[in-house]
């Protein structure tokens, strides 16, 4: 409360000496609000879609605020010289009709340099046409899908599927088969028990992971599902004691796994839980995420990288509390990776639609450390940086156990 | 109790309703000529010029002073020249004049950091807002003063081509005030205003619509389209076809129309369900799913079932009929199921088809990866996702899709006129009514009641089919129950039974959280609270059918009745 | 075996849980022919209240399950009770001699409503939220088969309230009351009972058992979220049509059918968990074609 | 021995334990009109109930026109059996034209596509149906009230307008339950005028009715029914005279009885 009205005085008071220098408040001509940056340029806007409303909306409300943190940043640093950069976070309530509706609102804006988002590689389907096809780029910072960027056969004959389409994030296809070489090799664990959420990215991390398991010798023993908004999962965790698994991996986000966990431990069921990048977050162990369980998450250990921590402080400063939840930091990179190639296209001239082509050749040509490590893609769009890592929950915090690349 | 309110309300206001109202009108212009607001916002300036010094240039007035300029002069009209039902006109420009004032100068004082920014404290003069606020207040007080008669009953008759072209000029500005509520606020993403711009012209769009339904024009105009339906009808449709002519033919705006189109057909369909025979579905958004998934199946999009692609119009009769056999097959437990059972199983029916979808059961749907890429619909080679040029007119992105929509919705609309008045329209209104005495009258009850959720389920089914190659991915995640729930509300809100109602409550409960995404939090919230509010004060629905109407229109004679009965008393 | 056992376990426990819930969904169909939809978001708000009441307590009594578990029990149910009161009275009452649908929707406003309103306010709620460990911990172990301790105090206070509501409606005097405007409350009227009254009455019973349910929601499974009222409330609401709607004992046994069939099912039917929801649909399906007035419900009598 | 009408063989009814109707047999001539009549829960609605299709006797038959009637309100109608129901059932917030065309229904054939596509065949039909409406309100003394929603209509034109629409499915039988309840004695005595009219359309008609005297001068044979049991068949005269009758109407004369009656509908209500 203090701050706003702290920050209110000084928008009335810099307004206030903004007039008075003027003589007069008759003046119209806007745009300039005391900033020390040139803006006389005017705005552009950095889009996001994600879903801000709804049971995903604390994934979503994260990945909003890093984006804001990222504009601010670059407003304050003058990053796009002669620009002011806004963020217009728009609502997919996890629906892709809504998505695509979201899409063709900021589609059709021409300021609209660049969209982060989406968060479900289901919305993402739906806005990726429409972007593409006023040139838009869109760089993702969780859609793990790798059918996204290579297609149905990504595996066997990968072929980019939208030129416009970019993701800071890793890919089911990395993160799952990391996982089950942690599991079966590392781990010792070969009798393993599938539960997913039935959404995309924890099906399509289950599958790839289930994969690799066989391919390593390992027995996947059963595969159960739970409804997204289940909170009681004593019957499946019934089903899967009986077929005596030694690890159990979940395809799902933190909120089920953390009392999944809890409700294996109390049902006797004490093996160890694993997951992908969507439980590693604090609130895993909060809810109920016991010692030894494991998450895989993109690059290299947080405390091991000077820019994620300033992500985290610069975060907590602006928003007062660490809400940025499991994508915050990838949102952050894309919101990043959007205003880089923004200068760039820009430097010297001015932003009109025609330059949208241009953007798309800076955002691949891209290159940077940001906050979960290196930022720089591939041909097909997705993020070069395919260092992973290995997480387990020590003395009731994450702790990385292991570091390295996806090598088959 | 509130009767005897007002009536002493009354009597203190009396004398002074018409001073009060000159005063509150002089008021309102005056706070459209004076500044609002005391400097620059942070975002730019507030819109439209507002910090404008005070009377320094009167005919630069626009935007939301503009608004504040005309209730000024309606009110000194409505006060001074002789108007039929004079209260009712001045309390709804009084309420009009209120909430512009209120909206703008709320929104002022919230991002402009305290009172400061419309009052006199921050050293420059702003009381645009202040004074606004007032001559709402004013006015509304002398409308009570005067007194709140019923609305004006305009008995004379016009010759046909006068009353052609009193519709012709209705439907016109029904058209603009469509395009410039669509519009307001800006069309892209860069105002930072949008949200509260067009909250207060939903403001000024509300006060005049109000006023002028106060003052008799409403009805007699909806009066003289029923006598000339047909014409009507065509007028109207080719008012829908006018739109991307307008400044909303932009590729969002012609989205959007589009998602209302199919989300308005469906509701059609579900409103034959509920409106007509009265069965309670909460699982009808399945059948658009189904008929979805058939379309998707049949594209020839990558993932599909089937490996070839069949024409949209067969695709969309296979979606049309597969959805209406389960349709039938969930409505046969009507059969032996009564009343609000049904509504379990037909919920029952939804999750299980959620369920099943997210399974990718059978291998139909593609599970929780959905089934994206499916190509756009062309026609002559014109893809109708893309803009289209006709000699000098360049039409924006998905006019076709729009064009086609309306279509979509037009027939939807004919085919539930015609069965609403036909034998089958009767037997369910029957059944709807009174059951047992419908099967007293040799109504086959069941065989009734299945035949309306085919009829409602198939055409569902084809609107799911246009909402796949629009969407161009069919998930599951878009068919879940709040999907039925919103279209169960349009239904309702709408006005069961009635056509322009189903049409009019999609219309609303798509297009306004597209335009209050700057309030997207409490976008759910204001949704729950909404439906709750209208079965408060208005259960009937916007425009209910003509039998409900004349059902309210009694319950309201009865009330002034008792009213009077009330106040004799007192 | 053993898991045939723990799974006929774990579905005793969810069909207790589902029948604290039933009982308000019965209890109001059976007075004024409402579904309450709202009514699961009653059971959802009645966990939130208990979990704000334990956060709002002084550190040393959050240490004293003694203290912190029954004060918890009061806060959410206060909370259940003032959800549910405020409601009827601004929600439901005005529509009352309206059409059928028009309190339907407003249930299902009420319902959305809620479940954002909880989302939004509530610190942190967007997500799930851990329940405090103020509960019996361990298991009672029955040979190979585990039962929690909260698992068991859910299914003794389902049981036992349900035993003293039945009790409370046949003997006691507002219990008459209520019978008689569930079956005619015109004549129910001529007799002296207010039903502005007995219908309060019957959404605070509702709401009371729906705060002890939301509580013990908490405790035996830790976490809770704003989308657990949709859920089990659907299923209660299945349970009251399943056993028999107006019927207590019909809610109850419904109740645990569907707690028994979700496990099962899951267990041993093709597809496994994927489908456990569909199979409780199909039965309730089936039931309801076969037998539409549900198992304990009254054979509707045609009126004629 | 013509086949009459309309025959209840040995009809009886059993709920649970408790036998409602025990063999009643009731037959109605062509063109006459019968009575039914006994005190209350005497099973005079369930009997009716039996007739209508409604319930399905536990044991015994009804014959219309020697054939078995099936066991399904809407197929009995079809069959040509039409009804009135004790507490009027009208369709509220239909019009008074709209309830007699729900009538026609079951003599209407417009399926499903024609109803969607209004082609001429059916405008014709439509037309027709609204014409015989027009034609069964005169009939029945409802002039100029056709666009009134039916629920506005005064009591006495609401008995009226069911019986109109129980007619315009051109039934064979009309079965009308307590046709006067509620009824001042001039509405009466209309009502007994508009029965005669019926029935020298062809229509033959079985009234329920607590007003006895009413009955007596309207019917060609009444019939008494006492505890689920036939007492006593007969002309009116023959009735009237019946010890039995008296006696079971709680050993009064007729006159008292009648006034007994009255009054216990007056509770009822």
């Amino acid at each position: 409360m203090r701050k706003h009205s702290v920050k209110s005085a000084a928008i009335v008071g810099s307004a206030l000496l903004v007039l008075a220098a003027c003589g007069s408040n008759k003046d119209e001509a806007g745009g300039n609000n005391g900033g020390s940056c040139d803006t006389s340029k005017g705005t552009l806007t950095v889009g996001v879609v994600a879903p801000l409303s709804g049971n995903l909306s604390a994934l979503g409300l994260g990945i909003k605020q890093s984006a804001e943190l990222a504009v601010d940043e670059a407003n304050k640093k003058c990053t796009v010289p002669g620009y002011k950069l806004t963020v217009s976070a728009q609502d997919d309530e996890a629906n892709p009709a809504k998505g695509a509706q979201a899409a063709t609102k900021l589609s059709t804006d021409p300021n609209v340099v660049g969209v982060v988002g989406t968060l479900n590689s289901s919305v993402a389907q739906t806005v990726q046409p429409i972007l593409q096809e006023k040139k838009i780029v869109q760089v993702s910072p969780a859609n793990t899908s790798p059918t996204l960027t290579r297609g149905a056969e990504f595996q066997t004959a990968p072929k980019r599927q939208y030129d416009n389409y970019f993701r800071v994030c890793t890919t089911d296809d990395l993160q799952g088969p990391f996982a089950a070489n942690y599991l079966v090799e590392k781990a010792g664990k070969k009798k393993i028990a599938i539960i997913t959420d039935g959404k995309t990215y924890g099906e399509g991390l289950a599958a790839e992971l289930q994969k690799q398991v066989t391919k390593k010798g390992g027995e996947i023993v059963g595969a159960e599902k739970v409804g997204e908004k289940d909170t009681d999962f004593s019957g499946v965790i019934a089903k899967i004691k009986g077929l005596n698994p030694e690890a159990v991996y979940y395809g799902g986000e933190y909120p089920v796994a953390g009392p999944l966990s809890k409700q294996m431990k109390d049902a006797g069921l004490d093996v160890p839980l694993m997951g992908g990048d969507g439980i590693f977050d604090g609130k895993f162990v909060e809810l109920g995420g016991k010692e030894g369980d494991l998450a895989t998450s993109v690059g290299a250990p947080t405390e091991s990288l000077a820019t994620a921590k300033s992500f985290v402080e610069a975060y907590k400063a602006k928003f007062g509390k660490e809400d940025y939840a499991a994508y915050g930091a990838f949102s952050y990179d894309s919101a990043n990776v959007i205003i880089g190639a923004l200068a760039k296209t820009v430097e010297g001239g001015a932003w009109d639609e025609s330059k949208r082509e241009a953007m798309l050749t800076n955002v691949a040509a891209y290159s940077a450390s940001g906050a979960t490590g290196e930022v720089k893609f591939d041909e097909y769009g997705d993020s070069t940086n395919k260092v992973l890592t290995v997480y387990q929950v020590t003395s009731s915090a994450w702790k990385d156990v292991q570091t390295g690349e996806f090598t088959g | 109790m509130s009767t005897v309110a007002i009536s002493e309300k009354r009597s203190a206001l009396a004398p002074l309703g018409k001073p009060l109202a000159i005063a509150g009108g002089v008021l309102a212009v005056v706070a459209a000529l004076l500044p609002w607001v005391t400097f620059s916002l942070n975002d730019g300036n507030w819109p439209d010029k507002s910090t404008l010094q005070f009377f320094d240039a009167p005919f630069l007035v626009t935007g939301f002073r503009w608004h504040m300029l005309l209730f000024g002069v309606f009110i000194l009209v409505a006060a001074l020249a002789p108007t039929p039902s004079r209260g009712r006109v001045l309390r709804a420009l009084g309420w009009g004049t209120l909430a512009v004032s209120f909206i703008n100068a709320l929104y002022i004082t919230i991002k402009g950091g305290g009172l400061g920014a419309i009052t006199a404290l921050d050293g420059e003069v702003a009381f645009g807002g202040v004074v606004g606020v007032v001559a709402g207040v004013l006015v509304i007080l002398a409308s009570y003063g005067i007194g709140i008669e019923p609305v004006a009953d305009w008995k004379f008759k016009v010759s046909t081509p006068v009353a052609y072209l009193v519709l012709l000029v209705a439907f016109g500005g029904v058209l603009y005030a469509v395009a410039a509520m669509l519009t307001t606020g800006g069309v892209g993403a860069s105002n930072p205003y949008a949200g509260a711009i067009f909250l207060s012209f939903l403001g000024f769009a509300g006060g005049v619509l109000a006023a002028l339904s106060g003052v008799g024009l409403v009805r007699w105009i909806s009066a003289l389209s029923e006598e000339h339906r047909v014409f009507s009808v065509i007028v109207l449709a080719a008012c829908a076809l006018l739109l991307p002519f307008t400044d909303a033919g932009n590729e969002y705006w012609m989205t959007v129309a589009a998602n209302i189109g199919i989300y308005a057909a469906t509701a059609i369909g579900l409103n034959i369900v509920v409106g007509l025979a009265g069965l309670l579905d909460l699982g009808y958004v399945a059948f658009m799913g189904i008929g979805a998934l058939v379309a998707a199946n049949f594209s020839g999009a990558a993932t599909a079932y089937f490996g070839f692609s069949l024409p949209f119009p067969v695709a969309a009769a296979i979606a049309a009929v597969v959805a209406g056999i389960f349709g039938a097959i969930v409505g046969s437990p009507t059969l032996r199921v009564r009343g609000d059972y049904l509504a379990i199983v037909t919920l029952a029916f939804g999750e299980i088809f959620t369920r099943s979808a997210q399974n990718d059961i059978g291998g139909f749907t593609n599970g929780s990866n959905a089934i994206p890429g499916i190509p756009a619909l062309s026609l002559f080679g014109a893809e109708f996702n893309r803009s289209i040029t006709i000699g000098p007119v360049k039409l924006p992105g998905g006019v076709l899709y729009y064009i086609l929509i309306v279509l979509l919705v037009a027939a939807t609309m004919a085919v539930f006129a015609n069965l609403k008045f036909s034998r089958i329209g009767r037997a369910w209104i029957a059944i709807r009514e009174d059951e047992d005495a419908a099967r007293a009258m040799g109504i086959r009850t069941g065989k009734m009641k299945i035949l309306a959720f085919l009829i409602g389920a198939m055409l569902a089914g084809l609107a799911g089919a246009v909402f796949a190659h629009k969407n161009g991915t069919v998930s599951y995640e878009s068919f879940k129950f709040l999907e039925s729930i919103t279209l169960l509300a349009a239904v309702i809100l709408g006005g069961m039974g009635s056509i322009p109602g189903a049409v009019l409550g999609a219309s609303l409960l798509f297009v306004l959280p597209e335009k209050l995404r700057d309030f997207e939090e409490y976008r759910l919230m204001i949704f729950g609270l909404a439906l709750i509010l209208i079965m408060r004060f208005r259960p009937v629905g916007l425009i209910p059918d003509a039998h409900r109407r004349a059902e309210m229109a009694e319950k309201a004679d009865e009330n002034a009745e008792e009213a009077h009965v009330e106040a004799r008393k007192a | 075996m053993s898991v045939l056992l723990q799974q006929l376990a774990n579905g005793v426990i969810q069909g207790a849980l589902i029948a604290l819930i039933a009982l308000g969904y019965t209890m109001v169909y059976g007075i004024i022919q409402l579904i309450n939809f709202a009514h699961g978001e009653v059971f959802m708000v009645a966990s939130y209240g208990g979990l704000a009441t334990f956060t709002l307590l002084p550190d040393d009594l959050k240490k004293t399950p003694a203290v912190a578990l029954p004060l918890m029990f009061v806060g959410g149910i206060a909370v259940a009770v003032l959800v549910a009161v405020v409601m009827e009275r601004f929600a439901y009452r005005p529509l009352r001699g309206s059409s059928r649908l028009a309190p339907l929707i407003t249930a299902l406003g009420v319902s959305v409503f809620l479940q954002e309103a909880v989302r939004v306010w509530y610190p942190d709620a967007t997500s799930n939220l851990p329940y405090p460990k103020v509960f019996p911990e361990g298991n009672l172990s029955l040979g190979a088969v585990n039962i929690p301790w909260t698992g068991v105090l859910l299914i003794v206070l389902s049981v036992g309230l349900s035993i003293i509501l039945q009790t409370y409606i046949n003997k006691s005097r507002m219990g008459r009351a209520m019978r008689a405007t569930a079956q005619d409350p015109d004549t129910a009227k001529l007799m002296g009972v207010n039903p502005d009254r007995v219908i309060v009455l019957t959404f605070v019973f509702g709401a009371v058992l729906a705060g002890v349910a939301g509580v013990m929601f908490g405790g035996y499974l830790n976490n809770i979220n704003i989308d657990m009222g949709f859920q089990n409330g659907i299923f209660a609401f299945t349970a009251a049509v399943l056993g028999g709607v107006g019927s207590i004992r019909g809610a109850v046994v419904g109740a645990f059918i569907i707690g028994l069939i979700k496990t099962l099912s899951g267990q041993y039917m093709p597809g496994g968990t994927q489908y456990d929801y569909v199979w409780i649909f199909v039965v309730l399906i089936l039931v309801l074609v076969f037998r539409p007035q549900g198992l304990f419900g009254e054979p509707e009598r045609v009126r004629a | 021995m013509s086949t009459p009408v309309l025959e209840a063989r040995d009809v009886s009814m059993v709920f649970g334990g408790l036998k409602a109707l025990k063999g009643v047999t009731l037959t109605l001539e062509e063109g006459k009109i019968v009575g039914l009549i006994g005190p209350n829960g005497a099973g005079k609605t369930t009997f009716f109930n039996c007739l209508t299709g409604l319930y399905t006797p536990t044991t015994g038959q009804v014959l219309l026109k020697g054939n078995v009637l099936p066991g399904d309100p809407a197929k009995v109608t079809d069959a040509g059996v039409a009804r009135t129901f004790q507490n009027i059932r009208l369709f509220p917030s239909m019009t008074v034209l709209e309830n007699v065309m729900v009538g026609r229904h079951v003599r209407m054939k417009q399926g499903p596509l024609a109803s969607l596509f209004h082609g001429p065949a059916y405008q014709r039909g439509e037309k027709a149906a609204r014409e015989r409406s027009r034609e069964l309100l005169a009939f029945v003394g409802l002039n100029g009230v056709d666009d009134e929603l039916s629920r506005n209509l005064p009591y006495g034109d609401q008995r009226r307008l069911e019986i109109a629409r129980a007619l315009a499915t051109d039934p064979a039988v009309l079965l009308l339950d307590e046709p006067t309840a509620g009824m001042n004695p001039q509405e009466t005595e209309a009502t007994q005028q508009l029965i005669f009219r019926i029935r020298e359309t062809g229509v033959s008609v079985v009234v329920i009715e607590h007003d006895i005297k009413f009955i007596f001068g309207l019917c060609d044979s009444v019939s008494v029914l006492v505890q689920g049991e036939l007492l006593v068949e007969g002309s009116p005269a023959v009735v009237r005279a019946d010890p039995r009758v008296v006696e079971a109407y709680l050993g009064k004369p007729p006159e008292e009885v009648q006034h007994d009656v009255e009054a216990a509908k007056g509770e009822q209500a």
